[in-house]
């Protein structure tokens, strides 16, 4: 009886041990299965789904026009100070004084991508970029100004 | 037991505690009756409050206010336990010999806002390092002019 | 943290032939920066003592800077393994607060979200904790599976780990057009993967041995050292707030509270898995039956609680984690407590470990599911 | 045909026609000793990308792929690295015997080289007591160990020593015992004779249930005695971060880290040779063809191909399982491999004594 257990004991435990070869067995064999993405060479068959928060840019259309009015309510939204609104003064063609935005700093480096910038903007102006690749060696390169050199705010947009 | 119920029998243990209504019952008690409050709390059989789920502090500047969150794994009820203490010298007896897990709490609120547990088995440091010792960072009067970001 | 007068204190209080040796704070075995100091006579462990502070960032304090919107972003970095739980604990006690009505469909999305959490938190602990006892291939094989819902996160959320997805009043964006076929292909995924799991750690005989009987912690000490969430389960403690206080739809689905009566690490570790199975129960029960509707409750653009006190408890994957907010009626909150679940966790480790051996203390903390950010914060 | 014997005979017919017998021998030495630095070096690359690459497939991994074709020079590129790195000697380390332990890490790996037959006829020593001396000499490893985990001035290096001590002194009984059971068999020490008693068949077919189980009690002490996983408490990283090579860097980390490949392909070699005939092909009763189409693959091919699967299985064990613990460790020899393989060898030599075998 006893010796019947003790055997049955160290099959029991074998038993066991092999079930744990054979799964491994199994995919030493089957290189199919391998889901390693070799990063840097699938750079060109990379997609990025379209919700990926990486930065935040300002779209411009083709007459490099933008959609930002200056409200500061991605300023206010922000929990790091990311973004600043640097304000000038523009000439409306009616000669009238108007203000808008001279620079939209953005420092990315410290930046969380949390997304509040982009729900707090009223009219659309910023977005976030899929872009994830975003180490510099001179961490100036990280402060961004969002708004093109030129650029001014599209027409309707209040 | 429900919340009328729990403050029928909360005020029979201890009549001179203010009971608040609320989602939890709220039980503001002294410095002075708390130590026996909460181990009535903990082995009155109709009671029962084994496990306590939450402990902190709050600094209302002119007090510091002790917040006991207690819950009973028999009945499903739960409350809350006050204590308000002096801002100046903040006292309290600890419960850590009640409930095991308020002597890591403890030591918690005690380097994060100063208040010293009487009795307490192992009162030390647990978060911070060397040399901020009375210094309180969760305090509002805290200033740190080297580690402060301002943004 | 650890100060040099303790050396010399711990280096007195050890008996004739301990000794005192660091585990940590750079230890492969504590999963980041938690630093233990054991006291050993051979192997055998005669105290183990944890500092803590090598990963504070006071999000407390921090919490109290930022608006009511704000201050969630920061909640991820706690438990980042349960991001969307620590989320929703945060939007709902500030939800609490304003006394706003979570529209259904958003309610929803975020049960759901929190089982897939959950998943993904248990497949990364399953891979942890066979790495701690020296099995290194379960680690990649969990990854697989944890791979898949993370990529549904990135594609729905737009982050991988710190999502910032629940806000108050709801979720930030609807739910992805590809999410419901994702979940069911991650859900064909596990099911054809999940026998591994048994025959690679569960059923092996080493693995059997070395969990059962260690690490034993009793129910009342288990209450005691306010342990929740499966390392309470493992001991027989009924501790699972989506049962107990239920919120969100959780009292309108089918699932059961996961209870293992061995008191040992191998009943975590069983909890821990079987939780899995039911959080894939429930991610089925939902994931046919999205409600159409709005996503987001419509809240005013600066939020403003009501004087008062507010405290809300949900289920992480490693515990009960209590938001415990004091407001004073402005736009901040006043005082904010986290009552993270690792933080009384890993009290008990302590009472746990005395007695065993080196390598089984490695086992508990694994059993414990520990992530240091979470007992810092 | 081409041969190994060959090469060496040729060699040695060259070198007596130029040299005195003197001259000859100590050549021949030096040749030797090139050839075993060389086939450690390599032995060091080979199985180090064996493992890297096992490991990868086994763990749906692509694993090394960057250096060379496939990857097969990443562990060249890998020594590169550790040869010019800094070689650190912490400050309260014994010197002295910091700094040897590696050397004699890999000086009893050099030692256990010379009785293994790698082909027919192609040994370096075949002295008659090459089993005892196999075992004698592999005991001494043990004490490069200890050394490094005293020297350290560790504790984690003083565990991880300690450990290997009760490890390797353990477990070397029952690998001693179960090796006896093929010398009870064939009545010889001599590695020659060993591998010549299996011409007509290997120890592990011909000897029935009681020399399977001696080589499984063979394949598991020696897994432990190389302290590879799931016996590798001395290092048991999550454990001990590295055990007994925890302060070492550089060379010094490469010798520790080559000995134990090479331990590994040693302890293989020799349990390919007592339990799988060594180089001897592998014959079957009265199959004269089959027999004779065996005959045609050289017989190093043989010898590394058995050798090569029971290092596969080692590597295998290693991904697979988890560490046991110490305690379970010392209860798995002492109360289960140690009296299966007495009882074992008492019915081997049973067996030997009643002929019950092929």
């Amino acid at each position: 009886m006893f010796v019947i257990k003790y055997i049955k004991e160290v099959w029991t435990a074998v038993r066991s041990l092999l079930k744990g070869m054979k799964r491994t067995l199994y995919y030493f064999t089957h290189h199919k299965e391998i889901i390693t993405q070799q990063y840097p060479d699938n750079r060109d068959t990379l997609v990025l789904p379209e919700r990926f928060k990486g930065e935040v840019v300002m779209p411009h259309d083709e007459n490099n026009e933008h959609r930002c009015t200056g409200c500061q309510a991605c300023e206010l939204a922000c929990p790091n100070g990311t973004i600043k609104v640097i304000f000038k003064n523009d000439l409306t063609p009616e000669g009238k004084k108007k203000k808008a935005i001279d620079k939209l700093v953005y420092h990315l480096e410290l930046c969380t991508m949390c997304n509040l910038c982009i729900e707090a903007c009223p009219s659309d102006a910023i977005k976030m970029a899929q872009t994830f690749e975003h180490s510099v060696f001179d961490r100036n390169q990280l402060t961004k100004i969002l708004n093109k050199p030129g650029s001014k705010i599209m027409e309707g947009v209040e | 037991m429900t919340n009328e119920e729990l403050k029928i029998k909360l005020t029979e243990l201890l009549p001179e505690a203010i009971l608040e209504d609320g989602e939890w019952i709220t039980a503001n008690t002294t410095p002075a009756a708390f130590l026996p409050f909460m181990h009535q709390l903990r082995n009155d059989p109709s009671l029962l409050m084994d496990y306590l789920f939450c402990l902190t502090c709050i600094d209302f500047k002119t007090h510091l206010t002790m917040v006991y969150h207690l819950s009973s794994t028999s009945f499903r009820h739960n409350m809350v336990v006050k204590v308000k203490l002096d801002a100046a010298k903040p006292e309290v007896e600890t419960v850590s010999h009640i409930w095991r897990t308020a002597e890591f709490h403890e030591r918690e609120v005690y380097e994060l806002f100063g208040v010293n547990f009487l009795h307490h088995p192992d009162l030390r440091l647990l978060i911070l390092p060397d040399g901020w010792e009375g210094k309180n960072p969760l305090r509002k009067d805290f200033e740190d002019p080297i580690n402060m970001i301002k943004l | 943290m650890y100060r040099e007068t303790e050396v010399i204190q711990d280096l007195a209080t050890a008996g004739e032939g301990d000794m005192v040796i660091n585990v940590g704070p750079q230890h492969p075995a504590t999963h980041g920066v938690l630093h233990l100091v054991i006291t050993l006579n051979g192997e055998t462990i005669k105290k183990v003592e944890p500092h803590l502070g090598y990963i504070h960032r006071s999000i407390e304090k921090m919490c109290e800077s930022l608006s009511y919107r704000q201050f969630i972003y920061v909640t991820s970095r706690m438990d980042y393994l349960s991001a969307h739980i620590n989320n929703h604990a945060c939007a709902m006690c500030v939800e609490k607060g304003l006394q706003v009505e979570v529209p259904p469909r958003a309610q929803v999305i975020r049960v759901l979200m929190d089982e897939l959490t959950r998943i993904a938190s248990h497949e990364l602990w399953w891979g942890a904790m066979a790495m701690d006892l020296g099995a290194f291939t379960p680690f990649f094989h969990a990854f697989r599976e944890r791979e898949s819902i993370n990529d549904i996160m990135e594609e729905t959320c737009g982050a991988r780990l710190t999502m910032n997805y629940m806000v108050p009043g709801g979720v930030m964006h609807d739910l992805h057009p590809n999410f419901q076929q994702r979940v069911k292909d991650f859900l064909q995924l596990y099911k054809r993967k999940i026998h591994e799991y048994d025959e690679l750690v569960t059923g092996n005989i080493i693995f059997q041995n070395r969990m059962k009987n260690i690490g034993v912690l009793k129910a009342e000490d288990a209450i005691s050292y306010g342990c929740s969430g499966p390392t309470a389960r493992g001991s027989g403690v009924s501790s699972d707030i989506r049962k107990l206080y239920p919120y969100e739809i959780y009292n309108k689905l089918e699932f059961d509270e996961v209870l293992e009566t061995g008191c040992d690490s191998f009943a975590r570790y069983m909890v821990r898995i079987r939780e899995m199975q039911q959080s894939i129960r429930i991610v089925e029960q939902l994931i046919d039956n999205i409600p159409e509707g709005d996503f987001q409750a419509k809240t005013k653009a600066v939020l403003k609680l009501p004087k008062g006190e507010f405290y809300t408890r949900v289920e992480t994957a490693r515990g009960e984690l209590g938001v415990y907010i004091v407001s004073e009626g402005g736009t901040t909150p006043y005082r904010i407590k986290f009552r993270s679940p690792g933080f009384s966790n890993l009290s008990v480790l302590d009472h746990i470990a005395r007695g065993s051996k080196i390598g089984d203390l490695v086992a508990m903390m694994g059993t414990l599911d520990l992530v240091i950010p979470d007992i810092d914060r | 045909m081409w041969s190994f014997s060959g090469i060496a005979n040729n060699i040695h017919t060259w070198l007596g026609e130029h040299f005195n017998a003197t001259w000859t021998m100590i050549i021949e030495m030096v040749i030797a000793g090139v050839a075993v630095i060389g086939l450690f070096a390599l032995l060091g690359l080979v199985l180090v990308i064996m493992e890297r690459k096992v490991s990868a497939w086994m763990q749906i991994r692509l694993g090394p792929n960057r250096v060379g074709p496939k990857g097969i020079f990443q562990s060249l590129a890998d020594t590169l690295k550790l040869l010019v790195k800094e070689g650190m000697t912490p400050d309260g380390a014994d010197k002295l015997l910091f700094n040897v332990a590696p050397f004699i890490a890999m000086i009893v790996a050099m030692l256990l080289l010379a009785p293994i037959a790698f082909a027919s006829n192609f040994q370096l020593w075949d002295l008659n007591i090459g089993v005892l001396y196999v075992s004698a000499v592999s005991s001494i490893m043990v004490i490069s160990i200890l050394m490094a985990g005293w020297a350290s001035n560790n504790k984690y290096s003083l565990m991880g020593a300690m450990r290997s001590g009760a490890q390797i002194v353990s477990y070397e009984l029952s690998a001693g015992l179960s090796v006896l059971a093929v010398v009870v068999m064939c009545g010889s020490l001599q590695m020659s004779e060993i591998i010549e008693s299996q011409r007509n068949g290997w120890w592990i077919f011909k000897g029935h249930i009681p020399m399977l189980i001696a080589f499984i009690t063979f394949i598991i002490a020696v897994t432990a005695e190389t302290n590879r996983a799931p016996f590798d408490l001395a290092e048991a990283e999550s454990e001990l971060t590295a055990g007994f090579h925890t302060e070492y860097s550089g060379m010094k980390f490469a010798l520790f880290f080559l000995a134990e490949y090479v331990n590994v392909f040693i302890v293989c070699a020799i349990g390919a040779t007592l339990f799988l005939g060594g180089w001897m092909p592998l014959h079957i009763g009265n199959w004269e063809g089959f027999n004779h189409a065996m005959d045609y693959i050289p017989s190093s091919l043989w010898f590394f191909g058995k050798t090569f699967f029971l290092i596969f299985v080692i590597m295998w064990f290693r991904w697979t399982f988890p560490r046991l613990r110490i305690d379970q460790l010392l209860n798995l020899e002492w109360k289960y491999l140690l009296p299966i393989s007495m009882i074992n060898l008492l019915v081997v030599t049973a067996m030997a004594i009643l002929g019950w075998h092929f």
